[in-house]
């Protein structure tokens, strides 16, 4: 293998994952831009969306992509839940208490996942075949095309919703100023609502791209989220192509870092390069300016 | 004692401050006006080192300060207070008074930790010296009290109080007689008239027309980020700038001819 | 407030009543008591779970035939969440409260290395489910631990045995892919350490983690790296991931895994990029297959019926180590009664004991007592399991 | 001040009281537990009850007290105490490294620096092969001995460790009552104001990590000398995050309130063990309802019984005085 084959490799690597990563930092962005709460349990979304597709295929024997779409589904609605119960009633606490509720979240999601499917872990068949799929010097399989093309496909869908209807413009108003928004009749309660909503639904959407790659079970959402946060934060926490971006760069870095520096230190240099730019570009890649008021 | 030459501070593309440069001599108290919105505030965060500004200088005491932090500044000798008193809550009237005498006090970490007698020695002196800036600001009965329990008019005051703690120089006060009810302001303007004896200069941001011209040797009057009369009060309610950029606002212009 | 207190001494009486009467239900006979620690929920729930199963499904068993010598055994178990520090804690409960006369457990070596001191002092012996060789024996010493003995077979011996295949098929140069766990590191140290023997080049050395989602990277390196062979060390789900990306990444290398795979899970989720995979496993799991005259053949289906019939889920390695120690410790306490010091002489005189890890030969030297031939070489074809001729 | 040293005191009495009444080294152990993490937590709370600082990495350094005690004692042959000394100095000066630019940033990008610090230390620990013994962990950690008692059971290993928390407990209680402690507690309620008052914001949240690195070095330590052995596994995210657990039911900004937290959560689950699978649900549950009905934790709780209590008292004795 020439040196610009395993480059080109180690590139369509990283951005596999990143595109994953990338639709879970949306899902942390979409969240802080309407509540400015990083909610940790985004990570258990992608794990929900994942294991319901995988209860649904087998067991109920519905054709794949319905039980993709179902699991999509009823994982977006279990954001709608946890929002109602969990969030609404302590929205205006502080950041300690918000940052302990989902995290304490996270761990509810978990552990009611483990009653209902076990420990064991599950995986699903490729969307379409497996036969790797020969491209230039290096190869990529069906899946992965999946997952960039699902990525791709959910950011498109994502801008037009937030540029051209009217509940997108209502959602970026609620970024810009709370209280103005409410002033102009938008239902910010509303908003915040349909934000877990939409971002559960992205996790979930993540969650069944990348499962049949791999695998999931209870514990699966845990590390994809971190990795996510990392790539939002890394993007500027709030900013959208940012969160794409950082999930892409935190991809390319690692499968990079594999290939070329330590595979054990992987995780490590993902860090890394976050806690570096925390401190050289603490508001992340695309904002200009932290404000200090 | 201060001078700004040629502030500018923008927050996107709003420019909140434009050019502002004046003096203020030692002793004076100087009042800070202007319609709302117009960057006094800005100014004053300018001043004391919350923020930063895009371009020109801050000199206190012909020293540089643009740039320093907030405590270094406070090091020198400036204090403040809020637009909304921000007196610590959840810390008694007593405790906030005591966090004022932080400049004061000489005890770091492991005096902290292990209490030698010479810092139990200055925490005495400290509580005292609270108690007697409690009784000067008439809040000695309340000082076991949660300072989040005050009234608002009592919260002006211990916070105005616990800036005084530090024996600052050059005091910068945000509105201090806002959301205060008759009395209280007169009391406040009377303990402001004291403050002028003790050879403290102040700077004072204030609505209450009545006060300001009362209490203030000159004016500066801002207006959407600029500089638009300095003077006398006297002449500050002639100016003509002054009344057009108030124009609209029926009760300014009636107070200011008062 | 009166009311209160008259609830309080109410609740009280009640509570000794109950206690006394259940006191007086005392059995004929002694209960012999048996303490397990099992990583059952936490990281390692896929080992400690059929462990679990598989010992309570045992001493349900011997119970019903009568227990120990007319001793019904009360087993006792507690979960350590895959925390070293629980381990300890229960290891200590079991120990000075619940006064068992001996110990299984744990699943991990981690969570076993953590309750090794204490059991060494209380002088109680630990028949752990966990693989490492440093449970047994002293790293710095070199000493046989005297009260500790293990069921599972030692990583050196998996190694021995995909070493004799790979030499037999010609192969010069391997790749190593580890999972950075305890599991994936120890052996990763056998494979380095045995591989000059075999005049082995270990042309590539990578490592992941256990939570990793995608190793193609680790992989392209090794597929530059001119490797014939590449073994993958680490438990089930990552390996997986392993199998599938390498099919991904279309590379043609032969793949060879560890023990830690040999469950028919893994099949389910590699799918068929599990073909041709070739592993050293125990032999339950190609029990069917074996000759008759194999002297583990009855033991190993005979395991894997009444298992399947009870959970209805498949059985896996890591149930038969605790089969494997539940079996030769009830054997140890028959012969030598209640009396911790005899249990202990007698689990070192094991001879010839057939149990789903192989067979045991245990001495005071040895307290694994399995050889290589513990291990058959195994191979996937058609989504099942077929023994490599 | 006074009600925190009558505390203190009740604390002092329970433990030296306890040996009369328990034999167990079952129970012994879980005591140690309780003091080892109460040790991290009482550090923690200083950081974030009193300086208002989010900390999830904080398992890391409980992790490197733990390593640079375990590398000093098996490689170098050190002994215990001084080993412990310089983990202590060591793990305070790496937290002052990472500490500079990691605590110019607020909130969230805080809680995410440090959550990055707690993985990348914990990945240090499973690579450094050589040094660490990697994944599989290094024992023979030898215990802490003085002349000629040897803290090898669980007794003795009690009062060692009960004997640094009722210190450490102290020490934090004339800190909190003191300059710096003002100094902290007004950072925590406005950060703006206590600048303004002349506090050196950055540099009182830097001395706060430091000493909570510290203690949790100090609490690793121990852990090391009581297990004999160390493993990467309990120095991972969800250590930190049960970590900050304790700190938020048993109360932030209270240092008993921390204590009790830490006891809760160390014990409830040995009476609890009949939870098993529901165990996550359970603590994922308690996480949310604390925070949504006792946002000050337990000992917010037990201050509005407390006041109550007197209140009513008070009342009663009103007409009779």
């Amino acid at each position: 293998m020439e040196w610009y084959d395993q480059l080109l490799q180690y590139l369509i690597t990283g951005i596999t994952t990143g595109a994953v990563y990338a639709l879970v930092a949306l899902g942390f962005s979409i969240i802080y831009n309407s509540t400015e709460i990083i909610n940790f349990a985004q990570g258990e979304f992608v794990m929900l969306g994942s294991m319901i597709a995988v209860s649904l295929f087998p067991l109920l024997g519905v054709p794949l992509w319905v039980a993709v779409i179902l699991a999509v589904a009823i994982t977006a609605l279990i954001g709608l839940i946890f929002e109602r119960l969990a969030i609404r009633p302590v929205r205006n606490g502080s950041v300690i208490n918000l940052i302990i509720i989902t995290i304490g979240g996270s761990i509810l999601l978990k552990g009611i996942a483990v009653l209902i499917w076990g420990k064991e872990s599950r995986s699903l068949p490729a969307f379409t075949s497996t036969e790797p799929i020969k491209f230039f010097g290096a190869t990529l399989s069906g899946q992965s095309l999946w997952v960039m093309a699902g990525t791709l496909l959910a950011v498109i869908l994502l801008h037009y919703f937030y540029e051209k209807t009217i509940t997108g413009k209502a959602l970026r108003a609620c970024a810009f100023n709370r209280k103005a928004a409410r002033l102009c009749g938008i239902s910010v309660e509303r908003m915040v609502l349909f934000s877990f909503g939409l971002s559960a639904l992205l996790g979930a959407f993540a969650g069944v791209l990348i499962t049949p790659i791999t695998y999931t079970a209870w514990d699966a959402g845990t590390m994809l989220g971190l990795k996510g946060f990392c790539a939002a934060i890394l993007g500027g926490i709030g900013s959208n192509p940012g969160a794409v971006m950082g999930g892409l760069v935190i991809g390319i870095v690692e499968s990079l870092s594999a290939g070329y520096l330590s595979s054990g230190y992987k995780d490590a240099f993902a860090f890394l390069i976050l806690l570096l730019m925390l401190y050289l570009r603490p508001a992340g890649i695309l904002k200009k300016k932290l404000e200090k008021v | 004692m201060l001078r700004l030459d040629e502030i500018a501070k923008s927050f996107g593309g709003l420019k909140a401050l434009d050019q502002v440069g004046f003096q203020v001599q030692p002793g004076e108290i100087l009042g800070l006006i202007g319609p709302n919105g117009a960057g006094k505030t800005t100014l004053f965060n300018v001043i004391s080192g919350i923020l930063h500004p895009d371009s020109g200088k801050v000199f206190f005491r012909e020293q540089n300060i643009t740039g320093l932090a907030t405590h270094q500044i406070a090091k020198l000798g400036l204090c403040r207070t809020f637009q909304n008193p921000a007196i610590f809550e959840e810390m008694t009237v007593l405790e906030n008074l005591m966090a004022g005498y932080h400049l004061q006090g000489r005890s770091g970490f492991f005096s902290a930790i292990l209490k030698p007698p010479w810092e139990r020695k200055e925490e005495r002196s400290i509580r005292e010296r609270a108690m007697e800036m409690l009784s000067e600001i008439g809040l000695k009965g309340s000082a076991q009290a949660g300072a989040g329990s005050l009234s608002f008019g009592k919260m002006r005051m211990l916070e105005l109080g616990r800036a005084l703690c530090s024996h600052p120089e050059l005091l910068l006060l945000d509105e201090p007689a806002a959301g205060l009810n008759h009395n209280e302001t007169e009391e406040l303007a009377e303990y402001i008239g004291r403050l002028r004896s003790r050879k403290i200069t102040i700077i004072v941001i204030e609505h209450d027309m009545s006060l300001v011209m009362d209490l203030s040797d000159r004016i500066v009057v801002l207006d959407q980020g600029r500089k638009i009369a300095e003077g006398a009060p006297k002449e500050i309610q002639r100016d003509p700038a002054v009344l057009k950029a108030y124009l609209g606002e029926e009760d300014w212009i009636k107070s200011l001819r008062r | 407030m009166k009311k209160l207190a008259l609830t309080a001494v109410l609740t009280v009486l009640v509570g000794l009543v109950a206690i006394s009467v259940a006191n007086t239900a005392e059995q004929a006979k002694e209960t012999y008591k048996i303490g397990v620690v099992l990583d059952i929920t936490g990281p390692a729930s896929s080992l400690g779970e059929p462990e679990k199963q598989t010992l309570g499904m045992l001493a349900e068993e011997l119970n019903a035939k009568g227990g120990i010598n007319g001793h019904l055994i009360e087993m006792i178990l507690y979960d350590n969440e895959g925390d070293e520090a629980k381990s300890l804690i229960k290891a200590k409960k079991l120990i000075e409260q619940d006064k068992v006369l001996a110990l299984i457990g744990t699943s991990q070596s981690g969570t076993t290395m953590a309750i090794v001191p204490t059991v060494t002092a209380a002088q109680i012996p630990l028949v752990s489910c966990a693989a490492s060789w440093k449970i047994i024996r002293d790293p710095e010493t070199k000493k046989t631990r005297e009260w500790v003995f293990k069921t599972p077979q030692s990583d050196s011996l998996a190694v021995t045995k995909i070493f004799d295949y790979l030499q037999k098929k010609g192969v010069k140069k391997i790749a190593i892919m580890s999972v950075s766990t305890g599991y994936g590191d120890s052996g990763r140290a056998e494979l380095q350490r045995l591989a000059p023997n075999y005049k082995f080049e270990i042309v590539a050395d990578e490592r992941f983690a256990p939570t990793d989602t995608d190793m193609s990277a680790q992989l392209t390196k090794i597929k530059g790296s001119g490797a014939e062979a590449v073994i993958c060390w680490a438990i089930r789900d990552p390996s997986a991931v392993v199998a599938k990306n390498m099919k991904q990444l279309g590379m043609k290398q032969m793949l060879i895994m560890s023990h830690g795979v040999a469950t028919k899970k893994f099949i389910e989720l590699a799918g068929d990029a599990s073909e041709g995979i070739i592993l050293p496993a125990g032999k339950l799991i190609v029990a069917d297959l074996l000759p008759a005259t194999d002297p583990q053949k009855k033991v190993l289906i005979d395991y894997r019926n009444k298992f399947e019939a009870k959970y209805k889920t498949p059985v896996s390695t890591f149930g038969g180590h605790a089969y494997d120690a539940f079996t030769m410790l009830t054997d140890a306490i028959k012969k030598a009664g209640p009396d911790q010091k005899k249990i202990r002489d007698e689990l070192e005189k094991v001879k010839g004991f057939p149990g789903t890890g192989g067979i045991f030969n245990m001495g005071p030297d040895d307290h694994e007592g399995l050889t290589k031939d513990a291990f058959m070489m195994v191979t996937i074809k058609n989504g099942n399991w077929e023994l490599v001729k | 001040m006074k009600r925190d040293w009558g505390i203190w005191l009740l604390l002092c009495a329970v433990v030296f009281g306890m040996p009369l009444f328990i034999r167990s080294p079952y129970y012994y152990s879980i005591l140690i537990f309780i003091a080892i993490y109460g040790i991290v937590v009482l550090g923690l709370t200083l950081l974030m009850g009193y300086a208002g600082q989010v900390s999830l990495g904080h398992a890391g350094f409980f992790g490197l007290g733990a390593y640079f005690s375990a590398i000093l004692t098996v490689h170098l042959h050190l002994n215990p105490w001084p080993a412990m000394g310089i983990a202590l100095i060591a793990t305070v000066l790496v937290a002052f490294i990472l500490g500079i630019p990691t605590l110019r940033l607020r909130g969230h990008y805080l809680a995410i620096a440090t959550l990055g610090l707690g993985v990348v230390l914990q990945i240090i620990f499973k690579e450094e092969l050589e040094l660490t013994g990697g994944p599989s962990g290094m024992g023979g950690i030898p215990y802490f001995h003085l002349s000629s008692i040897t803290f090898s059971n669980d007794r003795k290993y009690y009062f060692l460790c009960w004997i640094f928390l009722i210190i450490l407990y102290g020490l934090s209680i004339n800190l909190v009552h003191s300059r710096i402690g003002r100094a902290l507690r007004s950072i925590s309620q406005n950060q703006t104001a206590a600048g303004s008052l002349g506090i050196n914001v950055s540099w009182f949240k830097l001395l706060m990590f430091g000493l909570s690195a510290g203690y949790a070095s100090l609490a690793g330590s121990l852990y090391a000398h009581y297990l004999t052995f160390v493993n990467p596994s309990p120095f991972g995210f969800m250590a930190s995050v049960k970590f900050m657990a304790m700190v938020v039911i048993g109360g932030s900004s209270s240092l008993w309130g921390a204590l009790l937290g830490t006891a809760l959560l160390t014990s409830l689950p040995e009476f609890l063990a009949v939870l098993e699978d529901y165990e996550m649900l359970v603590f994922g549950a308690i996480l949310i309802l604390v925070m949504m009905f006792a946002p000050k934790g337990l000992a917010g709780i037990f201050s509005w019984i407390y006041q109550t209590i007197r209140n009513k008292v008070k009342k009663q004795d009103a007409p009779a005085g």
